[in-house]
């Protein structure tokens, strides 16, 4: 501990980062200046201070200097701080009596003049060092973690999440809106490159999850409030009914049978309503659970508020002594408590209406990839036969891709899967119909696993591949053959002229978006969104699981698009992130509370700021009283508070006067 | 044994300060007793040239009130620090700068022209201006000038502590005779008044709700003042919380917010700003068109939260104004 | 009336203190350097944990300490890290910024900002526009204003100076003096 | 309802049959024109290759002339003239340079532009200021059986898309329907029609405006309605260059607003009928054959 | 640098149809089959001239092209270009000036801002166009019977005098200046004109027309005015 009397002792070191910094930053000048300002007993600059040589050099000098207060210049504080902390407290010293500077992502890598950058960080290190006068030592402070686990999301992404954690002896909460689990995944005939039935790999995955004694699965449910920190979570979640009593219902799917639709009438949401189903329902032969449910909406009993006689005889008869239908149902809510949340909530995919020059709803042979995906399935409403909206068979076939991607119009970014699975579905298609099947691509991206291969493979397969962004699809002829087709106008840009392609069907490869409520689920778990809507990982590298809100995980497309193999992928490392915390049982937080000082005079301007209901009066002493327990240290009531009677542990009034007067001293 | 030599000066002030000595009432005598006093322009006839001819340190204390904003004030608290073993800043005009501080909004032309020739009470069709010097029958006067920027009195010279208010209480005053006569003295540039904000001591204090979430300001005027509620609970805008407390809360004793006249707790740099983050952070509103309505109702944010403490704020005056 | 500066110097670059709340606006600027974004030098960012923790007296002391501009950055309206705290700051600066200006100080010198995580490329952007538009309005150099200020007041200090050498006698200092007893 | 009308060149010569129709009809619907006193031309599509600095110019100081008229909103049914003072208001905006530009070219003329002005098209004036319901209230002789391929050509949504989409416009579509008319699927609605390339470099230019018509007689519509007189003109005046390169297509081109009267019932000598080279009669349908309704309802559907 | 002075100063208005391994309007014949280099040197690069054609307001946005072709597939006119537009905008970024300036597609734009609307970057293709059109009658490069640049002139001197343009003034005084013998070809279309009352030679003027001078002499001249 050190006492504030004594003699401020600083060490400073600026960091080179090999050529990071030290190509914009002159850095030995940088610790020459430091080394001249009050209280710097050292100052040295370093190549790589992160590195186990760069650590020990903090810790030899702690003891050989006899520092008090240590400032490091280098990266980001959100990177590296808790790495200097940890060498700090390894060389004998509390780890708050630490600051650290950044001069990489806010000098170095955004400047392009030296001169200016090196004075930029000289300026940022002598506010460091003045701050760091100011610094206090603290305690680290522990916070316990419960050991079950919420998944939210029943796609590909959480089924792996939770398995993973299930089968590791973890208990696992796994939520999906949908009647079933499966995700996009479940609705894909084949998957690229190895075209094995997405059906067959994922099925038997669904029904371990349903019958996992450490998996609680609720489908057909949605989270609607979180509240608690890491560790500690409370989270409510509201059940639809599905008028059918899951622990009763044994899937037999008697009912349906007996629904009194003797055919099924109404657009099926799980083949994108190409096909059809009754008001009773099973979404698709594998679903988890392998429960049925009801759609309000068009069962007759609930448009006509009673039963009719005639349809008493069928669904609840059906089912007879097992009495599984239960027309009462209403909403429920549950809550659970956990201490980690993995959330893999999955993708929208594009909306095609945006680019109507597509022709999508204007004219019927223009289908969106997931269609075509339901078309080519064996078990899709067609039985695989594809066969166009207007009865006839593909004689040609042109696959758009890019459909909303790479467009600054609609999504900028790059989808990632459409390229691989475009030619996935040509393919298919060739093997299916055996037509002219033409891509329209910008470029071909393919780089997995196979992947190229893949592309060659098609290329001998005689699918054409014409580089070129389709401008339009339209319908009207300039010449016999392209009378009553469907014909693309596109510019070849490897051949350098305009082409008209007559097809008799046109696919277009959709990307992924985030999803629509997006922007709702990242506020219930605190989370950042990139501007596009895409949940934000804490670093992009570095921590491409976690997110800027401890304990809360992500995995899958919900991160931004892409494939199956890195999904499961991902969604394994959110698991074992959650672990990580689970099995170390606490996690170490930052004691940036606030406290209240002996001189409040009991205003209470501060109790209605804290968002944590934190600050309380005191009766007593007539004056508030922080709960160190629920401030989370935002600061916002150390800047309200009048009469200054407020401080913040890390962020003092002194520290950041001071910092402030560091930076505009020269 | 000699008594400890005395002094009290005005300098920009409404005299009211040097009211509050007077207001010792009977404990004055006990004063006069212990004490000698040896310029009291107010009160008794002593002249400059007395004190000019005194040695430096020879006064124990003097308690001068009033803002600095003249050179003939200057010279004065120049002459009085150098004469004094304790300067005491008395009163807001001498620890803030105080309502004559306000005049660091304006430039020092504007003040002038507004008050020897645009105010509707002046008459002075020739527009005669003081002059520096004049000539009179063969005398040439000298008149003080009126500096452009109006100081606190340690903005001039070193100042060992202060008594604020405005004016400052009998109580206190008394207390920091004692405390001179005593010997107990706090660290030097110490306010000496409690260092909590007014709530501690306001008996309006119980009534504050825990959740004010203004939905409108009002001036005292707009509205009838509840007797004993709390004014931030009445959506008046009260200087309470932020500012120091040891007056006895005698203006919320009176059915009147608090103005802020004792300056801030010592662990603010700035009142005016305090006030403002914390009655600000509690307004309903969400919306900036919604936050800006309520805002309507503190029309002069400058004139309500820097009442007293323009010249010690961090800004201390108007920052576009010239000294030219 | 209009804000009056001195012409620049030609050496003159603004100096801009910044204050970003770690969720979301250092976040960006850290994005931004990673992104390799070029932008103006001429900000130097503190790290707040909320845009909340923004005390209005710290805009004020980096104006008189010689900023000629000042940023604050916080989560979009909706996204605080702390669930209202970037409202909290909304509602200051409505005020402070119209005291600012009944202070004389420019619109353009403090400035509010929404910039989430994901807005790189918006920490760019502000930074070049504020630099630029405080270019454009050239220094406000409070300290230097100050001493304009007590420029009258130097006078004074020589007459002090004056008496010292006469009298021979320098004025206490604290230290020196002890307390009166009677 | 009270605008500054900006007739521009074309409706004082090849197109003055749009405005012969347009003021009739305004007027019929109550809407006050009022010509702006002294306009000149905006500056054209064909300036701006020269010079896009004084083609602004050009433009600006008719949006000056407007606000300074007291009737700052301006209508403009040259779809040229509409996009070229739409360009003008997003320069000025957008950058600093051009609007210093405008603002020294207006000083030199005693002119100021505030840039408010809000440019409309007579389209976006009906549609959203009249209203189709006013309109359909107007509708004495209902143009029952007219089938009409709706053409509006590049300018009036692109680039600056205000009141209708950018790749399917439908308002034409709204009003023609209100009127009583069948519109035909037309998908080159907003295709170009070859704009000052019929006579510069006619093998293109002929070739586009055979496209139009002939997809337009393909699709079974009796005429095409255009909002803009280049359109217009185009469409109209090279039949006979279009026969020589692609044999007979002949399609009528008439202005919306002449359809506009027509169904209000305003006699149509006054509606500038009699000035298309490829004439354009209807007289009411007799009652509706039911296989005409079919292949409506057909081409409807699709 | 080291572009031959001729060349550099763009006195090729009636050469463009020579530009090596360029097909004419109208397509080529087994007679027109000539040799000639297709392949770029450095040296053929007008070095800066995509930095300055992406500096003017509007074309900055050409910085982002990636070449997809979108402007091409959905221009009308591209079926008749020798370069399509994309190609032009690669010719533009990559310093080819005399590539561009020479080629049909400039004068081929309708200004339909198709392109402009569809471009996935956002790229006022449209008034890239324009600046290269700019840019050509300039340095007067332009393709022989292409006379969109001297209507442009045309339309320039007379909204100059008058303030407005007679549309038929306008039209004949281009076939004089350019083949007043397919003046003689539109014939018939000049009947329907006449015989529809729509042929007006009546000059149309502002009562104001010193105004327009005035007011685009200030914009050559800022500081006269």
């Amino acid at each position: 501990m050190v006492s504030p009397k004594q003699d401020i002792r600083i060490g400073f070191y600026v960091c080179h980062c090999g050529h990071n910094i030290a190509s914009m930053v002159d850095c030995p000048a940088v610790a020459e200046y430091v080394g001249q300002l009050p209280g710097v007993v050292l100052s040295r600059d370093y190549k790589y201070m992160c590195s186990d040589p760069g650590q020990e050099l903090i810790q030899k000098d702690i003891a050989e200097f006899d520092l008090n207060r240590v400032v490091v210049a280098s990266c980001s504080p959100l990177l590296h701080e808790h790495t200097f902390r940890n060498a700090v407290a390894a060389g004998g010293l509390n780890p708050f009596l630490f600051h650290m500077v950044n001069i990489r992502e806010h000098d170095s890598w955004v400047h392009t003049d030296r001169q200016e950058a090196t004075a930029k960080a000289k300026g940022l290190a002598r506010a460091a060092i003045v701050r760091v006068a100011h610094a206090k030592s603290l305690p680290v402070k522990k916070v316990p973690i419960h050991p079950d686990v919420l998944v939210v999301g029943g796609g590909i992404a959480g089924i792996h999440a939770a398995l993973t954690l299930a089968n590791a002896g973890k208990k696992v909460f796994l939520v999906e809106r949908e009647p079933s689990i499966g995700g996009h995944m479940a609705r894909f005939d084949k998957t690229f490159p190895t075209l094995d039935c997405a059906a067959c790999i994922l099925t038997p995955k669904m029904s371990e999850v349903g019958a996992h004694p450490n998996i609680t699965l609720w489908s057909y449910s949605d989270v609607v409030k979180m509240d608690g920190y890491v560790g500690n979570y409370t989270v409510t979640v509201r059940r639809q009914p599905r008028y059918i009593n899951e622990e009763l219902c044994t899937g037999c799917q008697e009912c349906i049978g007996n629904c009194i639709y003797k055919e099924p009438k109404f657009p099926d949401e799980f083949n994108e309503g190409l096909g059809k189903r009754k008001p009773v329902y099973i979404s698709f032969p594998q679903a988890t659970p392998q429960v049925v449910l009801i759609d309000p909406e068009v069962c007759l009993n609930f448009r006509h508020g009673v039963l009719t006689d005639k349809c008493k005889k069928t669904c609840v008869e059906a089912c007879g002594d097992r009495k599984a239908i239960d027309f009462t149902q209403k909403v429920e809510t549950r809550e659970i408590k956990v201490g980690t949340i993995i959330v893999a909530t999955g993708f929208k995919p594009f909306d095609v209406k945006r680019i109507p020059q597509y022709g999508y709803g204007s004219y019927p042979n223009v289908y969106t990839a997931l269609e075509v995906e339901r078309l080519v399935n064996a078990s899709g409403p067609t039985s695989g036969d594809v066969i166009l909206r207007d009865g006839r068979h593909p004689q040609a076939i042109a696959i758009i891709h890019c459909v909303g991607s790479r467009d600054k119009k609609t999504n900028r970014w790059c989808s990632r899967v459409c390229c691989m699975y475009s030619m996935k579905l040509a393919h298919l298609l060739k093997e299916h119909t055996g037509a002219e099947i033409y891509n329209f691509y910008i470029d071909i991206r393919a780089p997995g696993k196979g992947y190229e291969e893949f592309y060659d493979k098609l290329n001998e397969e005689g699918v054409h591949f014409i580089r070129g962004r389709v401008g339009e699809v339209t319908d009207w002829a300039m010449t016999p053959e392209e009378e009553g087709k469907l014909v693309i106008r596109v510019e070849d840009t490897l051949a350098g002229f305009v082409r008209r392609i007559p097809v008799d069907m046109v696919v277009l490869a959709t990307g992924l978006e985030p999803q629509a409520d997006s922007q709702d689920v990242r506020r219930l778990f605190n989370m950042s969104c990139g501007t596009e809507g895409f949940f934000l990982e804490r670093h992009p590298k570095l921590a491409p699981v976690n997110t800027f809100t401890d304990g809360i995980f992500i995995a899958g497309c919900c991160q931004g698009p892409r494939d199956i193999p890195d999904t499961v992928a991902q969604a394994g490392a959110a698991a074992a992130e959650a672990m990580v915390l689970i099995d170390k049982g606490y996690i170490e937080q930052e004691p940036n509370t606030a406290y209240i000082q002996p001189d409040c005079s009991g205003c209470k301007s501060c109790i209605p700021l804290c968002p944590y209901t934190a600050i309380a009066f005191d009766a007593t002493t007539q004056k508030a009283v922080i709960n160190e327990a629920l401030c989370k240290g935002c600061g916002t009531c150390v800047a309200a508070c009048p009469s200054g009677s407020i401080g913040q542990n890390l962020f003092e009034d002194d520290e950041i006067f001071s910092e402030i007067d560091g930076l505009l001293t020269n | 044994m000699s008594k400890p030599k005395v002094a009290f000066y005005w300098c920009a002030s409404c005299g009211g300060c040097e009211e509050t000595v007077v207001d010792l009432a009977e404990d004055i005598l006990g004063v006069v007793e212990k004490v000698d006093i040896v310029l009291w322009p107010v009160a008794m006839d002593f002249k400059y040239k007395d004190v000019e001819a005194m040695a430096d340190g020879s006064i124990t204390a003097t308690l001068l009130n009033g803002a600095i904003r003249s050179s003939e004030q200057e010279e004065m608290a120049v002459l009085l620090r150098r004469k004094s073993q304790y300067l005491i800043a008395y009163g807001s005009c001498a620890h803030l700068g105080g309502i004559p501080a306000l005049a660091n909004q304006f430039e020092r032309e504007e003040i002038l022209r507004f008050n020897y020739e645009d105010a509707p009470s002046v008459i002075n069709e020739a527009k005669t201006r003081p002059q520096l010097v004049t000539e009179i029958d063969g005398h040439r006067p000298h008149l003080p000038e009126l500096r452009h920027v109006v100081r606190s009195l340690d903005q001039v010279v070193d100042v060992d502590f202060y008594i604020p208010g405005c004016p400052p209480t009998p109580n206190l005053t008394k207390a920091a005779f004692n405390a001179l006569l005593s010997g107990q003295l706090p660290p030097k540039g110490s306010v000496l008044a409690p260092d909590t904000a007014l709530c501690d001591e306001c008996p309006r204090k119980a009534t504050k709700p825990v959740d004010v979430a203004f939905s409108e300001f009002k001036r005292p005027h707009q509205k009838l003042l509840e007797p004993e509620q709390c004014f931030l609970a009445q959506g008046v805008v009260c200087m309470g919380p932020a500012t120091r407390s040891g007056c006895a809360a005698q203006c919320t004793c009176g059915n009147m917010p608090c103005t802020g006249c004792f300056g801030p707790t010592s662990r603010v740099r700035d009142q005016g700003a305090k006030i403002l983050s914390s009655l600000c952070a509690n307004i309903g509103a969400k919306t900036e068109a919604e936050i800006n309505t309520v805002l309507q109702g503190i029309p002069d944010p400058v004139g309500t939260f820097y009442r007293y403490g323009m010249a010690k704020s961090l800004l201390r005056r108007r920052v576009d104004l010239t000294t030219t | 009336m209009s804000e009056l500066t001195s012409l620049p110097k030609a050496d003159w670059t603004p100096r801009i203190v910044a204050f970003f709340c770690n969720w979301c606006t250092y976040t960006a600027a850290d994005l931004a350097g990673v992104s390799r974004l070029k932008y103006a030098p001429n900000v130097r960012v503190i790290r707040l944990m909320c845009s909340g923790r923004v005390d209005p007296q710290f805009v004020l002391d980096a104006l008189r300490r010689g900023a000629d501009g000042v940023l604050i950055g916080g989560c979009h309206p909706g996204d605080c890290h702390y669930v209202e705290g970037n409202y909290k700051m909304l509602r200051r600066f409505q005020l402070l910024h119209r005291m600012l200006r009944d202070m004389g100080v420019a619109e353009q010198r403090v400035r509010l900002e929404w910039i989430s995580a994901a807005e790189g490329e918006r920490v760019k952007f502000v930074i070049n526009e504020m630099t630029a538009q405080i270019k454009a309005l050239g220094p406000l150099n409070l300290p230097q204003k100050f001493e304009n200020w007590d420029r009258e007041v130097i006078e004074l200090a020589r007459h002090v100076r004056q008496q010292e050498e006469i009298s021979g006698v320098t004025m206490p200092t604290p230290a020196e003096k002890e307390a009166v007893h009677v | 309802m009270k605008y500054s009308y900006f007739p521009g060149c074309s409706l004082k010569g090849l197109g003055r049959a749009y405005e012969e129709s347009l003021l009739p009809v305004m007027k019929h619907l109550g809407v006050e024109l009022q010509e702006l006193d002294d306009w000149n031309c905006c500056g054209a599509t064909a300036y701006m290759a020269v010079d896009e600095a004084k083609a602004c110019v050009l433009a600006a100081r008719n949006l000056a002339l407007a606000e300074r008229s007291g009737n700052p909103q301006i209508m403009a049914p040259c779809a040229a003239c509409y996009l070229v003072l739409n360009k003008t208001k997003h320069y000025f905006h957008d950058y600093p340079a051009m609007k210093a530009t405008i603002d020294r070219a207006l000083a030199a003329v005693g002119l100021t532009y505030a840039g408010d002005t809000p440019v409309r098209h007579p389209l976006d004036i009906l549609l959203n200021d009249v209203g189709i319901e006013a309109i359909k209230q107007k509708v004495v002789r209902p143009l029952q059986g007219l089938k009409v391929a709706s053409y509006y050509g590049c300018q009036i949504v692109r680039p600056y898309a205000t009141f209708d989409d950018q790749n399917n416009p439908t308002s034409m579509d709204r009003l023609l329907e209100a009127l009583g008319a069948t519109v035909v699927r037309y998908p080159l609605k907003t295709k170009c029609c070859g704009g000052s390339l019929t006579g510069t470099v006619p093998e293109a230019g002929i070739r586009m405006v055979y496209i139009l018509l002939n997809e337009a007689r393909k699709r079974g519509a009796d005429c095409l309605a255009t909002v803009c007189p280049l359109c217009q003109f185009n469409l109209d005046a090279y039949h006979a260059q279009v026969r020589a390169e692609y044999g007979d297509v002949i399609v009528p081109t008439v202005y919306f607003t002449q359809l506009m009267g027509l169904a209000f019932g305003l006699p149509a000598k006054q509606l500038g009928l009699h000035r298309a080279a490829v004439p354009f009669r209807w007289r009411p349908a007799p009652p509706e054959a039911p296989q005409v309704a079919a292949v409506a309802a057909a081409l409807g559907s699709i | 640098m080291t572009k031959p002075p001729a060349a550099s100063l763009g006195l090729v208005a009636h050469k463009a149809g020579s530009k090596p391994g360029r097909p004419t309007v109208g397509g080529r014949n087994g007679s027109d089959f000539k040799i000639a280099r297709t392949i770029k040197y450095e040296s053929d690069r007008v070095v800066s001239f995509g930095r300055d054609v992406m500096s003017v307001p509007g074309c900055e946005q050409l910085e982002s092209c990636i070449q997809r072709g979108t402007c091409s597939g959905v221009c009308p006119l591209s079926i008749y270009m020798d370069y399509t537009p994309r190609q032009v905008m690669a010719l533009t970024r990559a310093d080819f000036k005399n590539e561009v300036l020479r080629s049909h597609t400039i004068w081929l734009c309708a200004s339909c801002y198709a392109c402009t609307v569809e471009c996935p970057q956002q790229i006022r293709i449209t008034d890239i166009m324009y600046e290269l059109k700019q840019r050509a009658i300039l340095e007067r490069i332009y393709p022989r019977h292409f006379p969109i640049p001297v209507l442009a002139r045309e339309f320039n001197a007379m909204v100059r005098k008058h303030g407005r343009i007679t549309e038929m003034v306008l039209v004949i005084r281009l076939f004089l200046k350019t083949d007043w013998l397919a003046a003689l070809g539109n014939w018939r279309l000049g009947l329907d004109l006449m015989r529809t009352g729509r042929f007006s030679l009546i000059t149309e003027r502002i009562k104001n027309h010193g105004d327009i001078a005035r007011m685009l002499d200030a914009v050559d001249h800022p500081k006269e005015s």
